[in-house]
């Protein structure tokens, strides 16, 4: 197959309000940078544009949203098309992920405001530039692209791990960077592979000539795509290989440990965008699906176990991060259509409740937890190595603060195990609703009774890990919650009951989505031959 | 093919500057390997540095004003460069060497200035 | 004058270098090296190199010469050592050399020199005695050798630094 | 014999000899047996190196490779200063 | 009002009064009674003017839509069940408010506990009224969680802390396995609308699934309403207040799991396997809770193994199989709410007023607080199936199935007798209960001085006696029709014939009747003394199994193994997790070439070979090699060695046309050897001389083989996928097209950067901020480093260089340092601006020939770096201000703004310009905006790499004056 | 040509992965930058190989002007995009090793010498200077 030697020609000049698909890059990015220049002391100043930047960016992934509900939007960047330069799409999936990575990240930023914030230098444009690698991930469609962004993410994620310093900080940062810097050589191995057989970076091309017979070297293609799928499984923290992931997140600081929430949902993103865009059909149809069911069960059952050993909240929810993204994966190992809308419900609602626990067991562990805030930094000159000047705490302590903490952890618990009314439920519903839709397949079968046991076995350590936390008397002073904690908490988890409340509608976007996903030719259509917009 | 319409003098001269000059390289990192102490060893590398680096430039300004013709002297920076730099390193290395040769008690060392 | 140009010599062979790289030279590539000549001696200051001034050219190119004959013989020389062809005994050994000089700019200038020349090597200088270690591979007679670099290298590179 | 032939064959010779200098410089930052000895093996093996890019620029007839020539020329020497001040001070920058 | 909003009232009320009692303020008895007390009459008013509506037949339905997508509704659905279940939820709820208002201490947060009763009476309710599985599930599950809450009330207590969590865990297992239940059962009917899985009997039990929906769903319902072996919980929640206790754990909550079965009898009914499980479950937990309960000192205990004990028996009727068994079950139901909910108050009031619930010191009440001990009494004489009482009704009609429940099964033919048994036992109980409690010499030593407790507390007794005795008296004019109704809505066309008279004649029931008072009352006479001294040890012959133990031993475990597992399945070592990692790319790379036949060695394309190439990469590998060999002991060896096999990948690069690639590669070589030193300088030394234990050794040489065949299996699989790609023929990519297009459509000669700051310029934006946030991040890092200990000193070689200045005369110490760079200083100064120049030469060069903004950048940091080498950290800083945090930002923004600019003209994101603009003298001049954006690259990447080399540089600084404040601290103690 | 790269590559990347496997944090430095460099040359590889003929087009120098260009320039761009990615996450990892060595005073990967009761490797050990 040829490629045309002339892209298609390209409009003559683009609207103002179709730049909104760079904007989420864009933004952050210009923001961070702006920040960089602006001394570390003011706070408030950095704070209010953070603040700016995240309302805005949930603002244009809602917009987003609503947009991509019709069609999708590609957008080509520095005005080359497809396949020779780098396009954005956004497509409802992306634009889902958006959302759902703008309200954690929004949540995390005002957590933060109450001290994490000041625990290290330059907090507020490493936490935007981890977004706009987020961003950059969801939206683009190219390959390489997609590498640079990932890699944007973890070096964003590299200083917010390691943001606050201390010992168990710098231990875990030591073991995640080097085994997510393999993951990235991975990465690139696997990237070159498939451009050196197949001749495009791009995802629609890719599909494309996947789908015309006798196109490149299809076994060292495979060869490709399965290393890196390695990688993106490394980031999805798929048994084996997601062992870094409670021992990072459980030492990162909390808003860093519930932003990175999204960041093992990025590679569950590519996953599923690449398995159902490149293999739904066409010469490779169904490559690595058996690996991927396998990898999700294996995840689901060891970020079970793990969360049954667990000897804290903090652990606890990063096997909880690892369990949601193990599910998501078998339900794609199974192939069931149904299913997949409901795994991408469960996917939001996971997410934001993992994200809301990271927070939640920072207040309950704090002081007893030997990972804690150091002393604020605001001198940053490298000059000034030892002025670590301290501040006063700020924000209302909340007389109520223990039971609100109580009602949040409830509530967390709730959807994690999967236990009603919260979108933990709907979403393990609507997957078994989706897997017994048809005739149940052993796969099946093992991802029903697999699902159950993780909902009981996260069940069970979680109310012991409450109750410890909650109920069992001692002589640590109770918890403080800061306004800032309480709004950002109360932010996510009424995310997770709208999410429930408005079931109907976010199911029936799923499930959208996934009638999307399924059908690939519309998406491919769209970036190679300028099919929308 | 490079220089298909040299002349063929010209194509000999650049061919034996260059050669010289790499057999001076070659012949300094021999030196390198045959000369048994560290200070002798030292000198060596200087051939490549000074004579051969020298010759073969000669012979890349001579060709490529040639092929261009015009007068193409810019590969003289290299020499330059290299000449002033180079030393720093040696002398630095000698004078660590001497430093722990004296420190150390071992039979070679240089004596004080 | 020492305001637009610090260091004169210095815009002058930036200029030069610039247009050596850039060559052939074009009114566009001039305009920059005037430019690069002018500018980038400014970021120059801050370091306060200390001012060189250079005495005598002509002897500064008469030096250049010897060193350049001396580079060459030691070439051969040490070409021929290293590859056995010389036949008889061989000894190294270091030689100390009190110098006069105590200009930085010509101690440096002297290093250079004794240290790119092949079979000589710089390998201690004591500020305090303005003894020089010299490391010489074929060492023949050390007075010899105090001889050669001083009369050699030490007083024209004096006179150019004086 | 051309001098296209000329070229290619007395080119092609002397980037041996480089290559061949390089692999016995190479041999000194093996064999040691000195952390000088090493660094001066590394500080001849980016000499020849460098040699030998020039000598590939002209068998390729190509002005291209000059900068990288250039480079190793003017900067390459900070990696073996680097190695150098830290055998000699025990640490690169005081 | 229409009946639909009736009932979304009656559901809705409580939800909303938990929510409004939450909010009152800690103290508000008062007005958290009245709220709660409001709330269930209100409800009890709505649900009773339905009943007309829901006798009728026809459900009273409202639905909204929940989860179209799934099919399903929220459904309110009220027919003859549901009527007598809600006001069983609601009228005991309004009793219970009340009486929980004289209970509850005055410091208690009384507030929370009416907020978890209202959200549980609303829970409760809403799986009575469900009209779909899945609602039903939804609320059945909010009743645990809520009973969790409720059980955990007084969370200082320990016990209430174990119980509420055991029983959590039991109940939302079950839960978890209904969901399961309900989902098959929805599947096999086609829906999950009540009426339509109701009417799909017959297809549920011939279809395949139904076995293991039949498992699931009962798991569910045998799990909340306590039956063998899942009792356990139930003993345990009585750690819950005793308002609680009443309501909860035997009123309510444990007959969601009985009205589950009801509810779902015409479907899943009438099968063997039906029959079995529920059968024998039933069976044996009457027989074991009636066993246990007699042998419960405390009066809850007594009272929650009674409790067991009925619900075995209602399941047990469930299980038989036949319609008149429902009736009798639904009957037993409404019975046994009211007199047990009756004697768990009495009990309350008796701790409460005494101060102890153990029968052993209790004795006498009667004198104390007759009025008490007789509606006490009562109550229990129901709950022994006195005649004249409701549970002498029910049970003869259980007595009656025993007896005519015909088969072969031993089951059956046993029923009768251990129906006889149980009854025995439960009089045996009972009788104890009363004799021990009420009867004999008034107790002393009692915690209280007991009394009669205020007439409100006793108003919620006396109600519920009263319907004892009524419905004992005249069943037919009291719960008769609701029960018919109840029933009817379960049998529908198989409703039995059956009469709820008193007496029914001389018959087999009447007869066991009798015998098991007659039993019971003989028992308690041989035994009873003996009972009283039992230790506390729990019942005869069971008192190794305690279930409390076993399910603690079996959590204890389940976590160890759980820790056991996880370390064995998982690591956090970082070593076995990289060694999974390249193992398992192997893996999957081999798999997946295999899986296609891979041809590895097809014959393909070849480029002429070099001998002085493959000369250099010998050089390569065996730096390479020789940099893995040395870099445990000398790693100053390893980072030179590195560096060669740095310089031959670079000249590779150039060999193999791609200039742009080896000038960066060299650069960054350069910079990344100095980083590498800077950062040795820190690290311990190592030395063989280190000792190793003996059994280290071996297992450290069998890690290394792994290792080497692992390093091997990975070099060689790299190689031939290279090898194999790079011979077999170019594809026909994309890649050609910006060899043609570069020039006529992007304005650039050296194609590769064009690719980098305007085809693919997106990459590099990513690129240099990968490059940012790093030096920040190093930065961020080693602000807070702290050097180790042993690396504090002063490196040795400095050390000796001031002692010789000291001991010679005339030097000063430093002046051996100084005289050692002399040279190094004024040639790295003057080198300053040629560098500077060469990074200008590289930057402006970038668009048509090898270099760009990248390589002219790190040229500029190795001039700063050069600097810092020569002159120490100190003396740069106080000359130059080198401000690299300011300088990526700048850097990032230019970038950006290069990028945006093209939104001015209407264009996408990095839209270049590119033009020659004409001037005078100079003629064409390129103008292209991708040069700007290469700018913001060349400033972000001088700040960056600036950035961390100073970093890393400064902690020299930092060492000396940690070492300077350690030097004073000693200073000053020793002056001290 | 082919033959002697994927050699080289093979040769740098199992030296890589040695050295990455290996318990000190300064090995597993080096490992990293070997086994980049393997990659980058993979990286590389995949364009095919052409020998003196570099992506850039005429003009700049004026030497024998032939059509004759690397094939595929898009591979370089990314080996570059990679270089440049790897050399930043080089030094941070090498940074981090500093920090975590700092602050556990081991520089065992795991922040931990896996023997306590060995002698500490700061602790200065008799033995023979190192060369
Ligand atoms: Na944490
Ligand atoms: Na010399």
């Amino acid at each position: 197959m040829t490629p045309p030697m002339t892209p298609p020609a390209l409009p003559p000049s683009v609207a103002w309000s179709d730049h909104l698909v760079v904007l989420p890059i864009v933004l952050p990015i210009a923001v961070a940078g702006a920040m960089f220049l602006l001394d570390d002391r003011r706070r408030r100043l950095k704070e209010a544009l953070s603040l700016a930047t995240l309302l805005a960016l949930v603002g244009i992934a809602l917009v987003l949203v609503g947009r991509t509900s019709a069609a999708p939007e590609v957008y080509r960047v520095g005005n080359w098309a497809a396949p020779y330069g780098i396009v954005l799409v956004a497509d409802r999936l992306s634009a889902m992920m958006l959302a759902l990575a703008g309200l954690l990240g929004l949540c995390a930023l005002v957590f933060s405001f109450a001290r994490w914030g000041r625990a290290g230098p330059r907090f507020h444009g490493l936490f935007l530039l981890l977004l706009m690698g987020v961003n950059g991930a969801f939206l683009t469609g190219d390959l390489f692209n997609l590498f640079v962004f990932f890699e944007v993410m973890l070096a964003a994620s590299y200083g917010l791990v390691l943001h606050g310093s201390g010992e168990t900080r710098i231990r875990a940062g030591l073991g995640y960077i080097a085994v997510n810097l393999v993951a990235s050589l991975f990465f690139l191995i696997g990237v070159s592979l498939v451009y050196g057989t197949m001749g495009t970076l791009n995802m629609a091309d890719l599909a494309r000539r996947l789908a015309a017979p006798g196109a490149g070297e299809l076994a060292l293609f495979e060869v490709g795509c399965a290393i890196l799928g390695l990688a993106f499984l490394i980031k999805c923290s798929a048994w084996p290989l997601g062992f870094w992931l409670p021992t990072t997140y459980a030492a990162a600081s909390a808003p860093a440990a519930a932003i990175l929430a999204i960041l093992s949902k990025v590679g569950v993103y590519v996953v599923l965008r690449l398995s159902l865009l490149l293999f739904g059909a066409g010469l490779s149809a169904g490559f690595g699906q058996g690996a991927i069911l396998v990898a999700g069960l294996a995840t689901i059952a060891f970020g079970t176990v793990g969360i049954l050993a667990s000897r804290d909240l903090t652990r606890a929810a990063g096997y909880a991060v690892m369990i949601s993204s193990g599910t998501v994966l078998a339900v794609l190992g199974t192939g069931s259509e149904a299913a997949l809308a409901g795994a991408l419900y469960y996917l939001v609602g996971s997410t934001l409740a993992a994200g809301a626990l990271f927070l939640l067991a920072e207040i309950l562990q704090r002081g007893r937890d030997p990972v804690e805030a150091a002393q604020p930094v605001f001198a940053d000159e490298y000059r000034d190595p030892f002025d670590d000047a301290d501040a006063t705490e700020v924000g209302r302590a909340i007389p109520a603060g223990v039971a609100i903490l109580g009602v949040g952890l409830l509530l967390c618990t709730l959807v994690l195990a999967g236990v009603p009314p919260l979108p933990g439920f709907v979403g393990k519903l609507a997957i078994f609703i989706g897997l017994t839709a048809g005739t149940v397949t052993a796969a099946g079968w093992c991802l029903i009774a697999c699902l159950t046991l993780s909902s009981l076995f996260t069940l069970m350590p979680m109310v012991r890990l409450g109750i410890l936390n909650l109920w069992v008397p001692n002589d640590d002073p109770p918890p403080v919650l800061r306004l800032s904690e309480l709004t950002a908490l109360s932010g996510l988890l009424a995310a997770c009951a709208a999410l429930a409340l408005w079931g109907g509608p976010a199911l029936a976007y799923a499930d959208a989505t996934m009638q999307w996903l399924k059908a690939p030719e519309a998406y491919i259509a769209a970036v190679l031959d300028g099919g929308a917009r | 093919m490079t220089g298909a319409d040299l002349p063929l003098w010209a194509a000999w001269l650049v061919v034996a500057l260059v050669l010289t000059g790499a057999a001076f390289s070659l012949t300094g990192a021999l030196g390198l390997v045959r000369l048994k102490t560290f200070y002798e060893r030292v000198h060596a590398p200087t051939l490549g540095a000074t004579l051969g680096t020298a010759l073969i430039l000669c012979g890349s300004m001579l060709l490529l004003s040639l092929i261009e013709g015009r007068l193409v002297l810019r590969d003289a920076l290299i020499g330059l460069f290299l000449t002033v730099t180079t030393p720093v390193t040696l002398l630095l290395l000698a004078r660590a060497a001497a430093h722990r040769d004296r420190h150390e008690g071992n039979p070679g060392a240089p004596p004080k200035p | 004058m020492s305001r637009v140009l610090p260091y004169p010599v210095l815009s002058v062979a930036l200029a030069l270098t610039w247009l050596l790289l850039n060559a052939p030279p074009t009114p566009g590539s001039a305009l920059l090296a005037l430019a690069v000549g002018l500018a980038v001696p400014h970021a120059m200051r801050p370091l306060r190199p200390q001012s060189v001034r250079v005495r005598a050219p002509g002897a500064l190119a008469r030096l250049g010469v010897v060193v350049l004959a001396d580079m060459v013989r030691s070439n051969i020389d040490v070409a021929r050592i290293i590859l056995g062809l010389r036949r008889g005994e061989r000894r190294t050994g270091f030689v100390s050399i009190p110098l006069d000089l105590r200009e930085p700019f010509g101690l440096t200038v002297l290093a250079v020199i004794l240290t790119a020349t092949p079979g000589t090597l710089w390998v201690q200088y004591d500020s305090d005695t303005g003894h020089l270690l010299l490391h010489v591979l074929d060492y023949t007679d050390g007075d010899e050798w105090v001889r050669r670099v001083k009369d050699r290298y030490e007083r024209p590179l004096m006179e150019i630094f004086a | 014999m051309s001098a296209a032939a000329v070229l290619d064959w007395g080119l092609g010779l002397a980037q041996g000899a480089l290559v061949l200098a390089m692999a016995l410089a190479a041999w000194r930052c093996l064999r040691g047996p000195r952390a000088h000895d090493r660094i001066l093996g590394l500080d001849t093996l980016y000499l020849n190196g460098m040699l030998t890019i020039v000598v590939h620029g002209m068998r390729t007839g190509s002005g291209l490779y000059f900068e990288a020539a250039l480079i190793i020329g003017m900067i390459g020497f900070t990696a073996t200063v680097a190695l150098a001040k830290f055998l000699m001070q025990g640490e690169v920058i005081q | 009002m229409a009946p639909e909003l009736l009932l979304v009232l009656a559901a809705i009320l409580p939800f909303l009064g938990s929510a409004a009692a939450i909010c009152l303020p800690g103290h508000a008895r008062n007005a958290a009674a009245g709220l709660a007390g409001f709330v269930t009459v209100t409800g009890l008013a709505c649900i009773g003017l339905l009943y007309p509506l829901a006798a009728s037949g026809a459900p009273v339905v409202f639905a909204v839509d929940w989860l179209p997508a799934l099919g399903i509704r929220l459904v309110l659905r009220l027919d003859g069940l549901a009527w007598i279940f809600s006001v069983l939820v609601l009228g005991i709820g309004a009793l219970v408010a009340l009486y929980a208002r004289y209970y509850m201490d005055a410091a208690d947060p009384i507030p929370r506990l009416y907020c978890y009763l209202l959200a549980f009476v609303g829970a409760m309710l809403g799986i009575v009224l469900s009209g779909n599985l899945i609602q039903l599930v939804v609320f059945w599950e909010l009743t645990s969680v809520v009973s969790f809450l409720l059980i955990g009330y007084w969370s200082d207590n320990a016990s209430a802390r174990d119980g509420a969590r055991m029983a959590l865990t039991i109940t939302a297992a079950g839960g978890l396995c209904l969901l399961v239940g309900a989902v098959l059962l929805g599947r096999i009917a086609g829906s999950y609308e009540l009426d339509a899985v109701l009417a799909a009997g017959p297809v549920v039990r011939e279809s395949p699934l139904y076995g293991p929906a039949l498992v699931l769903v009962l798991a569910g319902a045998l799990t909340k309403s306590a039956q063998l072996p899942f009792h356990i919980w139930l003993p345990r929640a009585m750690a819950a207040p005793t308002p609680v206790s009443a309501y909860l754990h035997s009123a309510t909550m444990v007959k969601a799991g009985i009205f589950l079965m009801i509810r779902f009898w015409p479907v899943l009914a009438g099968t063997e396997s039906w029959y079995w499980i529920v059968g024998t479950a039933g069976m044996a937990t009457m027989l074991v809770g009636s066993w246990s309960a007699i042998f419960q000192h405390d009066l809850k205990g007594l009272l929650a193994y009674s409790t067991i004990s009925h619900l075995g028996l209602i399941t047990l009727l469930l299980g038989l199989n036949s319609p008149l068994a429902v009736v009798a079950a639904i009957f037993h139901t409404v019975n046994h709410a009211t007199f047990k909910a009756s004697l768990f108050m009495a009990a309350g009031i008796i701790d409460h007023e005494t101060g102890t619930r153990d029968m052993r010191r209790l004795s006498g009440l009667w004198h104390a607080m007759p009025y008490t001990a007789t509606l006490a009494m009562v109550a229990a004489a129901a709950m022994a199936g006195v005649p004249l009482l409701n549970g002498f009704l029910s049970k003869e009609m259980f007595l009656a199935e025993a007896v005519d429940s015909t088969g072969e099964h031993w089951l059956n033919l046993a029923l009768p007798v251990l129906a006889t048994l149980a009854s025995a036992f439960t009089v045996l109980y009972s009788l104890r209960f009363i004799r021990q409690t009420f009867f004999g010499p008034p107790a002393r030593d009692l915690p209280h001085a007991p009394h009669e407790p205020v007439r409100w507390m006793r108003i919620p007794i006396e109600a519920l006696v009263l319907v004892c005795v009524a419905i004992g008296l005249v069943p037919n004019l009291t719960i008769g029709p609701a029960l018919a109704g109840a029933a009817r809505a379960v049998l529908g066309e198989r409703m039995p014939d059956y009469d709820l008279a008193i007496w029914h004649g001389f018959n087999a029931p009447l007869a066991m009747s009798v015998l098991a008072l007659a039993g019971g009352v003989a028992l308690y006479r041989v035994f009873g003394a003996r009972i009283d001294t039992n230790p506390r040890g729990g019942p005869w012959l069971m008192h190794r199994l305690d279930g409390g133990w076993l399910f603690e031993r079996g959590m204890t475990g389940l976590v160890k193994g759980a820790r056991w597992l996880e370390a064995r399945l998982g690591t956090e070592h970082l070593q076995p997790q990289l060694r999974i990692l390249f193992l398992a790319a192997l893996a999957a790379a081999a798999a997946a070439g295999v899986a296609r036949g891979l041809d590895l060695l097809a014959p393909g394309r070849a480029t002429a070979f070099d001998p002085a190439f493959a000369l250099m990469w010998l050089v390569g590998a065996a730096c390479a090699l020789g940099a893995a060999e040395r870099a445990k002991y000398h790693r100053l060896s390893a980072v030179i060695l590195v560096g060669g096999a740095g310089l031959v990948s670079s000249l590779t690069f150039l060999w193999l046309s791609a200039p742009d690639l080896a000038v960066t590669q060299i650069l960054v070589e350069i910079v990344t050897t100095a980083m590498l030193l800077l950062g040795l300088r820190w690290l311990p030394k190592r030395d063989r001389a280190i000792p190793v234990p003996d059994s280290e050794r071996v297992r450290a040489r069998r890690r290394r083989v792994t290792d080497l065949v692992i390093a091997l299996a990975a070099g060689l699989g790299l190689a031939t996928i290279a090898y194999a790609v790079m011979t077999r023929p170019a594809v026909d990519g994309i890649g050609r097209w910006f060899v043609e297009e570069a020039y006529p459509q992007a304005g650039g000669r050296n194609v590769v950067n064009v690719l980098l700051v305007d085809f693919r310029a997106f990459d590099t934006l990513g690129e240099i901020a990968v490059l940012g946030i790093v030096g920040l991040t190093v930065f961020a890092l080693l602000r807070r480093f702290r050097p180790a200990p042993d690396s504090l000193e002063r490196p040795a070689q400095q050390r000796r260089h001031d002692a010789d200045d000291r001991s010679s005369e005339g030097r000063e110490p430093g002046h051996t340092t100084a005289d050692a760079l002399l040279v190094p200083r004024l040639v790295t100064t003057w080198l300053f601006p040629f560098i500077i120049l060469l990074a200008l030469h590289l930057f402006l060069r970038g668009h048509d020939l090898p270099g760009g903004g990248f390589a002219a950048g790190i040229a500029l940091t190795v001039a700063f770096m050069l600097q810092y080498m020569a002159w120490g950290a100190a003396w740069v800083e106080e000359r130059l201000r080198i401000q690299p945090i300011a300088w990526i930002g700048l850097g990032l923004l230019v970038a950006v703004l290069a990028g945006a600019g093209s939104w001015l003209a209407g264009r996408p994101f990095l839209t270049a310009y590119f033009a020659y603009w004409k001037f005078p003298i100079l003629g064409k001049v390129p103008v292209a905006s991708a040069l700007v954006f290469d700018l913001g690259i060349m400033v972000l990447v001088v700040g960056a790499s600036a950035l961390m080399l100073v970093a890393l540089a400064h902690q020299s600084l930092r060492r000396t004056r940690v070492a300077q404040g350690q030097a004073e601290r000693e200073a000053s103690e020793e002056r001290a | 040509m082919e033959l002697v790269l994927s050699l080289g590559i093979g040769v740098l990347a199992a030296a890589g992965v040695w050295l990455m496997l290996r318990p000190r944090s300064f090995q597993v430095a080096l490992g990293l930058s070997l086994l980049s460099y393997a990659v980058n040359l993979f990286i590389f590889a995949m364009g095919r190989l052409t020998v003196g003929a570099p992506p850039v087009l005429g003009a700049g120098t004026g030497i024998g002007q032939d059509s004759v260009f690397v094939d595929d320039p898009v591979t370089q761009a990314l080996v570059l995009t990679a270089l440049v990615i790897s050399f930043a996450l080089t030094a941070l990892f090498l940074v981090v090793l500093l920090a975590a060595r700092g602050i556990t005073g081991s520089d065992h990967v795991d922040g931990r010498e896996p023997h306590p009761g060995q002698q500490s490797p700061g602790e200065p050990h008799p033995g023979r200077p190192q060369p």
